[in-house]
């Protein structure tokens, strides 16, 4: 209980990362939604770093970098999308985000 | 003894902070909670040892990517909030369940699996082995670590490296031509 | 000939330049437009210029010679060159080229970037056709030609273009269709006796095919080539095209396109199949002389004056397909230069209608008369253009006629007889015309007052008045350059004859050369010899026999013995 | 020597200059002094080109000037051949002579024409003269040519120019007409004479006059006994050129009809020049001729029997050019029969000395017409001897030289031929009867030509009144000028002698017409004049091989039956006169009376014996039928193949279409409808709502989770 290991670092992580989850699914907004990627993703990130110090591997590290550099660039395009969205629909609702069905 | 009040501190505030963002009313609120959530997290991987990513936490997701958020939510001005529908197709709470429910089964399959954790000193040796650095010693990653995360990307992940940099130079544009009203 | 390594394919793809350069200019400007294609095809017509002085008619074989691989994985080849034929054909191309090009100046107004893209594409395709020693790229440019002549009518046509032009279309490539099978059998042929996969006409001229192969791919041929001829039945396509065309287009189509088939013949036809040929002389010199007749007689019924010269040009190929089946070196030699003079005359013939129905948009004969009062210049060209139609001596086209007549007489009297009808027939309708048009008083108000020939009218008419009188009276340049082909062919469809550069030739050359007329005269002496009698060559003799032995006129054709050549006997 | 074959150039130069330049900026005369001046060059060409050949002894001079068509090897009877032409030239006796005859009469009648042409617009002169020095250079090249081609050259060439100057007047229907008339007509001769010429070169491998024959000398004379060989159907084929260009029945039609022309045309070319080419082509090809007697048979009958027709239906014309027309075609027919009973050298004589005497009355009828305003009917004439007296007295000279009054010249060629006729042993024919047939046409000739002079010079005037000034003669004749422009413009002041121009010509004709006959006096005469039969003995080298040296026989009967012949003669046509005297100077209306009692003999001489009307029943409607029907043919049937093919083409495209559609393609829809239908089930799950798919992702993941949970 009171020493840390990698364990508790998951558990973490997969708490945070059900946290998410949870918004993913729950939130209609489109950018709250997008927020709980970001959290996905850091949950993601954790474990990658726990892991790594705990294997003394350096590829952990790389990995999150790489993970920070695609959440960077979902993050740009996806709210890209949202505000060409918005600019037609005047809305972020998940709801109404359906145009593509069928 | 402290490590251990520190991380679960730490944990605590990080995954409350994740609550709130998830279930703040107004956008921009949720916004706040992401920023210090991440600082947060930043503060957990220098613990890791981890102070080069530690730094790009900070710098690229506190310091851009939530500014990016904070932007967007001010730009999407809204009457009311989605939530404020009423959606009879929908159960919020069915979700919840079954998030928690994987949680669950996945916390019993970690502990499960380590069975009583022995410590991660022990492998120590076996990962410092293969490991390209051997200037830095057999030692613990704690020094040099981000002379060694810049050889180990400029080196072995040379590519991966540069086919990233190109998605965020293909993301810059796309993200400009979305954004733009008209070309 | 290495300095003029890139001559035929510098001659054969100025036009296309010019198309493709005319794609480039914004088709507002049209004066800009027109300018360039004409620049670029008398380009065409000036780099054209050296195969008249360098060509060396005393060298029986092909010049200027180009060979590169085209499609290797069936031997197909860029293969170009030329001989006697193709030279005078090329030339006559790229001038008439010129001259259809300048007349439509001020004709066409509409779509006229389409329209001089068209037109320099046509050119490319019938060089091509002319300077292609590849089987299969002459098939090729034999096929591309076809395209834009169809939008030439379909387009800028007159009345029911449509109906022509799809007629025109439909009927060239039924006939093509067919030849290709036969220029797959020879080449399937070629590679069962060689081994080798290859389209090269300079092989094929030495192939010894059996003769009923022979016979069969004769009429693939004959289909193909007599549409574009055109001969008797297959030729009513002509007339409607002809007169649907506008003015450019018929004098290309009567210059140049019809040459096509008649070169086919003497280029494919007769070297590769000589056994063949002489079996069908019968079938093809009858459907000559019915065409000349025929062709000449319904001319004379027409009102409308463009078909009228459409039908005189089914008579005057009719001439030359019988003074090419003659199988007489002054039959062959006259036919190739009865296809230049009909280029010449007929050419400038549509020329001379297009002028006046550019003035008064109507071919109707009737619609005139007495034209020669007001524009008297014009009456000039069109009655010495007449005369040269009808074959007046010291005109050209009376070379070709006493040529071919000769030529067709030392071997069939009858042939000679019926043919030379045709010449009265053709004063006849020719004369009636000139009478309605150019005679008589100004009965249409609408006449009173028409232009004579512009400054830039007479230029296209010149160079046609100049090679009519120049050929009339000293067409020794022309024949000279004939003489080594028509003999090439000669010594194919007749073993025994003796070339007039055997002399020149050194006959203990290394024999086997590609198509070397040595190597030929040897094989044909050999056979003349009896040496190598081959099954085929008997069926031959029987078949030619059998075809050949006509009761009317003393017998003046008989099959010799050996080998499918043939001999004249003592008349009468 | 070396330079006659700048004879046919100088007028061939003279046409290109008037035809490129004149038309445009010459003025009338300059258009005509030049094209004048170029035939008296020519003239004096030839006249030292004779000079010269008088001088040598050599009779033959062939000068090449270029190869034409250079060698072509080619079969003929014996083995292979080679088929080559030349231009290439020859001077021999003939030629000289015809050359002589050519460039004479034709610069006479070029100065002629300088003053008939004078009422013609400016370019038409320059036009005129153009086609005038174009015919001459054709003319000369014929005469001249030393091969069969190059004399076809000249053949069709003087064709094309009869049709040009027949229809000068082309705005006027008759005259286009009759130039295509004349062309047309010519043509079919020409069918014959270039299939003689190719049976020429397929028989002796060559087309020049001396080599051919060399070789046919060599070969043995067909006669009936030897049957119809080739060299007697190369005459054949020959002589029918002849008959087309120099107007033999069958051909002789278009002749008459060819006075559309102006009227030094038909001086030049209709009478002169152009339609005795056959004749002289039949003299250049004398030697062949000889071997073949039966064809001379034919050629002399025909002749004959021209001779005779034209006269009689010359007997009847009013029109005073076609009288003349027909005493052409039938002193033509006098020609041939002398040709035929083998007296080239008569035909020769006669061709000469009618060179003169005709183209002398052509000229004068055309000063005639000029005075009588393009008056033609002879009926609207007479009495015109006091106001044209020069043409009246040079036109008698010329007819009693026509009529075969001795000493004038045609006497002593008609009676040449005459007696060669009467001495002529025939194949089919019986003797005399050809002489026989020959004497009347010379009474016929006598008559007809008086009757002409008679109606026309003497008698009281009966044609129009003409005014002072304003007022135009009335006259409503087809012939005349009204539709032409010449004579009008200028009010007419009355018959009156034509200007210098003309005048001057028709003397010097006169005067040749008077004496050209001295040249080849009856041996008959040796006593009383030294240089008798000139002109045959001249001639002969022409009619004979040149390795055959054959001495002329000599044609000799007892000088009483000889004297006695041309005593007959002479008396038939003084009774021909005297007849013409009685019935239009004595007493005109005898005539008349002569014409009803013989209503129905006249009505078809008038109508030319319906030989116009026949063949227009027969060739010119058949030919035109047969091009109508023929038309049909090739819509109807030979495109109609075509087109039906294309209809059932589209019809079977049609059924297989409609069988495509609804079978083959409803299968093809059948499922796609059938999937469809199934989607509408399935895309239920489709919501589009992305929080369902990861909500079923997550359902997903979870299953994963727990079957690890269970599975281990």
């Amino acid at each position: 209980m009171l020493e840390i290991t990698p364990l508790h670092y998951s558990l973490l992580s997969a708490a945070l990362f059900m946290i998410g989850v949870i918004g993913v699914l729950v939130r209609r907004n489109v950018i709250i939604i997008f927020m709980s990627i970001e959290l996905i993703l850091n949950a993601v990130n954790i474990n990658l770093i726990a892991l790594s110090d705990q294997l003394q591997d350096l590829a952990g590290q790389v990995f999150v970098v790489f993970v920070i550099a695609v959440a960077a660039a979902e993050a740009a395009v996806g709210l890209g999308i949202i505000i060409a969205f918005y600019r037609n629909k005047e809305t972020v609702n998940i709801d109404e985000i359906q145009i593509m069905r069928w | 003894m402290a490590e251990a009040i520190v991380f679960w501190t730490l944990a605590v505030l990080i995954l409350g902070l994740g609550i709130m963002v998830i279930s703040a009313r107004s956008a921009v609120h949720s916004v706040l909670f992401l920023v210090v959530n991440f600082l947060l997290v930043a503060v957990l991987y220098v613990m890791l040892n981890a102070e080069f990513v530690a730094v790009i936490q900070v710098l690229v997701y506190a310091g851009g990517i939530v500014v990016l958020y904070l932007f967007v939510v001010m730009l999407v001005s809204l009457k009311k909030a989605p939530e404020r529908y009423a959606d009879p197709r929908r159960v919020a709470w069915t979700g919840t369940l079954l998030a928690g429910a994987v949680l669950l089964e996945v916390v019993a399959i970690v502990v499960a699996s380590s069975g009583g954790g022995e410590p991660a000193a022990t492998e120590g040796a076996l990962g410092a082995a293969d490991t390209p650095f051997a200037e830095c010693g057999a030692g613990p990653l704690v020094s040099c670590n981000t002379e060694q995360l810049g050889w180990v990307l400029y080196t072995s992940y040379l590519i991966p490296f540069e086919v990233a940099s190109m998605l965020l130079l293909v993301a810059m544009i796309g993200a400009i031509v979305l954004a733009k009203r008209h070309l | 000939m290495s300095n003029d390594s890139s001559l035929l394919s510098l001659i054969l793809f100025t036009p296309l330049v010019g198309a493709l350069v005319l794609l480039f200019v914004p088709k507002r400007q049209e004066d800009a437009i027109r300018w360039i294609a004409n620049v670029f095809v008398f380009i065409g017509f000036l780099v054209s210029l050296p195969l008249w002085f360098r060509y060396d008619s005393a060298n029986p074989e092909f010049q200027f010679v180009e060979r590169l691989p085209w499609i290797p994985s069936i031997g197909a080849e860029y293969f170009l060159g030329v001989d006697g034929f193709s030279v005078l054909l090329i030339l006559l191309t790229t001038l008439m080229g010129v001259i259809a090009v300048l007349s439509s100046w001020t004709a066409i107004t509409m779509r006229v970037k389409e329209y001089y893209i068209f037109l320099l594409t046509l050119q490319t395709g019938m060089l091509g056709a002319f300077v292609s020693l590849d089987f299969l790229l002459f098939f090729l440019f034999w096929e591309v030609m076809l395209v834009p002549m169809y939008f030439l009518i379909g387009i800028w046509g007159s009345d029911n273009r449509l109906y022509s032009a799809i007629k025109f279309f439909l009927f060239t490539l039924v006939g093509s269709v067919v030849m290709l099978l036969g220029i797959l059998a020879v080449y399937f042929y070629n590679y069962s006796v060689t081994g080798v996969y290859t389209f090269d006409v300079t092989q094929f001229h030495q192939l010894d095919i059996p003769f009923d192969m022979q016979w069969w791919i004769f009429l693939a041929f004959f289909l193909g080539f007599a549409v574009k001829v055109p001969m008797f039945p297959f030729h009513t396509w002509l007339p409607d095209a002809h007169t649907d065309a506008p003015t450019a287009g018929s004098v290309i189509l009567a210059a140049v396109l019809l040459k096509m088939g008649t070169y086919g013949f003497i280029r494919f036809s007769l070297p590769i199949l000589p056994e063949a040929t002489i079996a069908f002389v019968p079938l093809v010199a009858g459907l000559s002389i019915i065409g000349i007749v025929y062709g000449a007689l319904v001319a004379m019924a027409q009102r409308d004056w463009k078909r009228l010269v459409a039908y005189s040009s089914v008579s005057h190929m009719g001439m030359v397909m019988l003074g090419m089946f003659a199988l007489t070196p002054v039959g062959i030699t006259g036919s190739i230069v009865q296809q230049l003079n009909h280029g010449i005359s007929t050419g400038a013939l549509f020329l001379i209608v297009g002028i006046v129905y550019e003035r008064r948009h109507t071919r109707l004969i009737s619609e005139y008369g007495g034209l020669s009062k007001i524009m008297p210049v014009y009456a000039a060209v069109f009655l010495i253009m007449t005369m040269s139609s009808i074959g007046l001596p010291t005109l050209n086209g009376f070379i070709g006629e006493i040529l071919i007549l000769q030529g067709v007489f030392v071997v069939q009297k009858t042939w000679a007889f019926f043919a030379a009808s045709g010449i009265v027939l053709g004063a006849a309708y020719m004369l009636w015309l000139y009478q309605r048009t150019m005679f008589g008083t100004v009965t249409n108000p609408k006449n009173e007052n028409l232009p004579d020939l512009s400054m830039r009218e007479f230029v296209t008419f010149a160079p046609l008045l100049l090679l009519a009188v120049w050929i009339g009276l000293y067409p020794k340049p022309f024949l000279d350059r004939l003489e080594t082909s028509v003999d090439k062919v000669m010594m194919r469809v007749d073993s025994d004859y003796t070339p007039r550069f055997a002399a020149v030739m050194d006959v203990d050359a290394p024999a086997g050369a590609a198509g070397s007329p040595a190597a030929i005269a040897a094989n044909g002496a050999a056979r003349a010899g009896g040496l190598d009698e081959t099954p085929a060559e008997a069926v031959a003799v029987t078949r030619v026999v059998a075809v050949n032995d006509d009761p009317g006129g003393p017998g003046m054709i008989e099959m010799p013995v050996r080998g499918g050549g043939r001999r004249i006997a003592a008349g009468n | 020597m070396e330079s006659i074959w700048l004879i046919p150039l100088l007028p061939g130069i003279g046409a290109a200059i008037n035809g490129l330049v004149g038309i445009r900026f010459f003025g009338k005369r300059l258009a005509g002094v030049l094209a004048s001046f170029m035939m008296g060059w020519a003239l004096w060409l030839s006249f030292w080109a004779f000079v010269e050949l008088l001088g040598t002894e050599e009779r033959f001079h062939q000068v090449t000037v270029a190869s034409w068509i250079p060698p072509i090897p080619l079969d003929t009877v014996d083995g292979v051949g080679s088929f080559t032409v030349d231009w290439s030239f020859t001077l021999d006796p003939l030629s000289a002579m015809m050359a002589l005859i050519v460039t004479g009469i034709g610069f006479l009648i070029h100065i002629y024409s300088i003053g008939y042409i004078e009422h013609e617009p400016r370019g038409g002169v320059a036009r005129f003269f153009c086609y005038l020095n174009l015919f001459c250079f054709f003319m000369l090249t014929l005469v001249l040519g030393s091969n069969f081609l190059v004399m076809f050259v000249g053949w069709e060439g003087v064709g094309l120019c009869s049709y040009l100057l027949i229809g000068y007047w082309y705005h006027k229907q008759s005259a286009s007409d009759a130039g295509k008339k004349a062309f047309i007509v010519n043509r079919i001769g020409d069918w014959g004479f270039v299939l003689g010429v190719f049976l020429v070169f397929f028989t002796f491998g060559t087309l020049d006059f001396r080599a051919v024959a060399e070789a046919a000398s060599q070969m043995p004379v067909e006669t009936a006994a030897v049957g119809f060989g080739v060299i007697s159907a190369i005459c054949l084929l020959l002589f029918i050129g002849a008959t087309g260009k120099s107007a033999q029945i069958p051909l002789y039609v278009w002749l008459p009809d060819a006075m559309e022309g102006p009227t030094p045309v038909s001086a030049l070319i209709h009478a002169a020049t152009m339609v005795t080419a056959g004749v002289y082509m039949v003299c250049r090809n004398a030697v062949l001729f000889t071997h073949a007697p039966m064809v001379m048979e034919i050629v002399a009958v025909i002749g004959v029997l021209t001779a005779l027709v034209a006269a009689t239906i010359g007997l009847v014309q009013t029109d005073i050019k076609r009288v003349l027309a027909y005493s052409t075609v039938s002193q033509l027919g006098y020609m041939f029969l002398a040709t035929g009973v083998g007296a080239f050298g008569a035909a020769a004589f006669h061709l000469m000395t009618h060179a003169f005497f005709k183209a002398l009355l052509f000229l004068g009828s055309g000063a005639v017409i000029h005075g009588m305003n393009e008056e033609q009917d002879m009926r609207r004439m007479g009495g015109l001897r006091q106001y044209m007296p020069i043409t009246a007295l040079t036109m008698a000279i010329g007819a009693v030289a026509i009529a075969g009054i001795p000493p004038l010249s045609g006497f002593f060629s008609k009676d040449e031929i005459l007696f060669r006729t009467f001495l002529h042993h025939g194949v089919f024919v019986p003797d005399r009867v050809l002489w026989g047939l020959g004497v009347v046409t010379a009474m016929l000739t006598a008559f007809y030509m008086f009757r002409l002079i008679n109606m026309t010079f003497f008698g009281a005037y009966r044609g129009p009144a003409w005014g002072h000034g304003a007022e135009e003669p009335g006259h409503d004749d087809a012939g005349h000028g009204d539709d032409h422009g010449a004579g009008h413009g200028h009010a007419w002041h009355g018959p009156h002698e034509a200007s210098r121009w003309m005048t001057i010509p028709l003397v010097v004709l006169a005067v040749g017409a008077f004496f050209a006959g001295f040249v080849g006096v009856p041996i008959a005469f040796e006593a009383v004049w030294p240089w008798t039969a000139t002109i045959e003995h001249f001639l002969h080298p022409s009619f004979v091989a040149q390795g055959a040296h054959a001495v002329e026989e000599a044609h000799h009967m007892s000088l009483l039956g000889e004297f006695g012949l041309m005593g007959l003669s002479v008396l038939v046509a003084l009774g021909g006169i005297w007849f013409a005297y009685r019935n239009y100077v004595e007493r005109p209306e005898a005539a008349e009376r002569l014409a009803e009692s013989l209503a129905g003999p006249h009505r078809v001489l008038t109508n030319k014996y319906y030989v116009d009307e026949l063949y227009d029943a027969t060739v010119v409607r058949g030919t035109m039928g047969s091009a109508g029907g023929l038309w049909t043919v090739d819509q109807r049937v030979v495109d109609g193949a075509v087109n039906g093919t294309g209809w059932t083409t589209i019809a079977a495209s049609w059924v297989s279409h409609i069988l495509d559609k609804y079978v083959v393609d409803g299968l093809v829809n059948l499922t796609a409808w059938i999937c469809g239908e199934a989607s509408y089930v399935f895309r239920r799950a489709q919501t589009g709502l992305i929080q369902n798919y990861a909500f079923v992702t997550l359902l997903g993941v979870f299953a994963f989770v727990t079957w690890f949970l269970v599975a281990r």
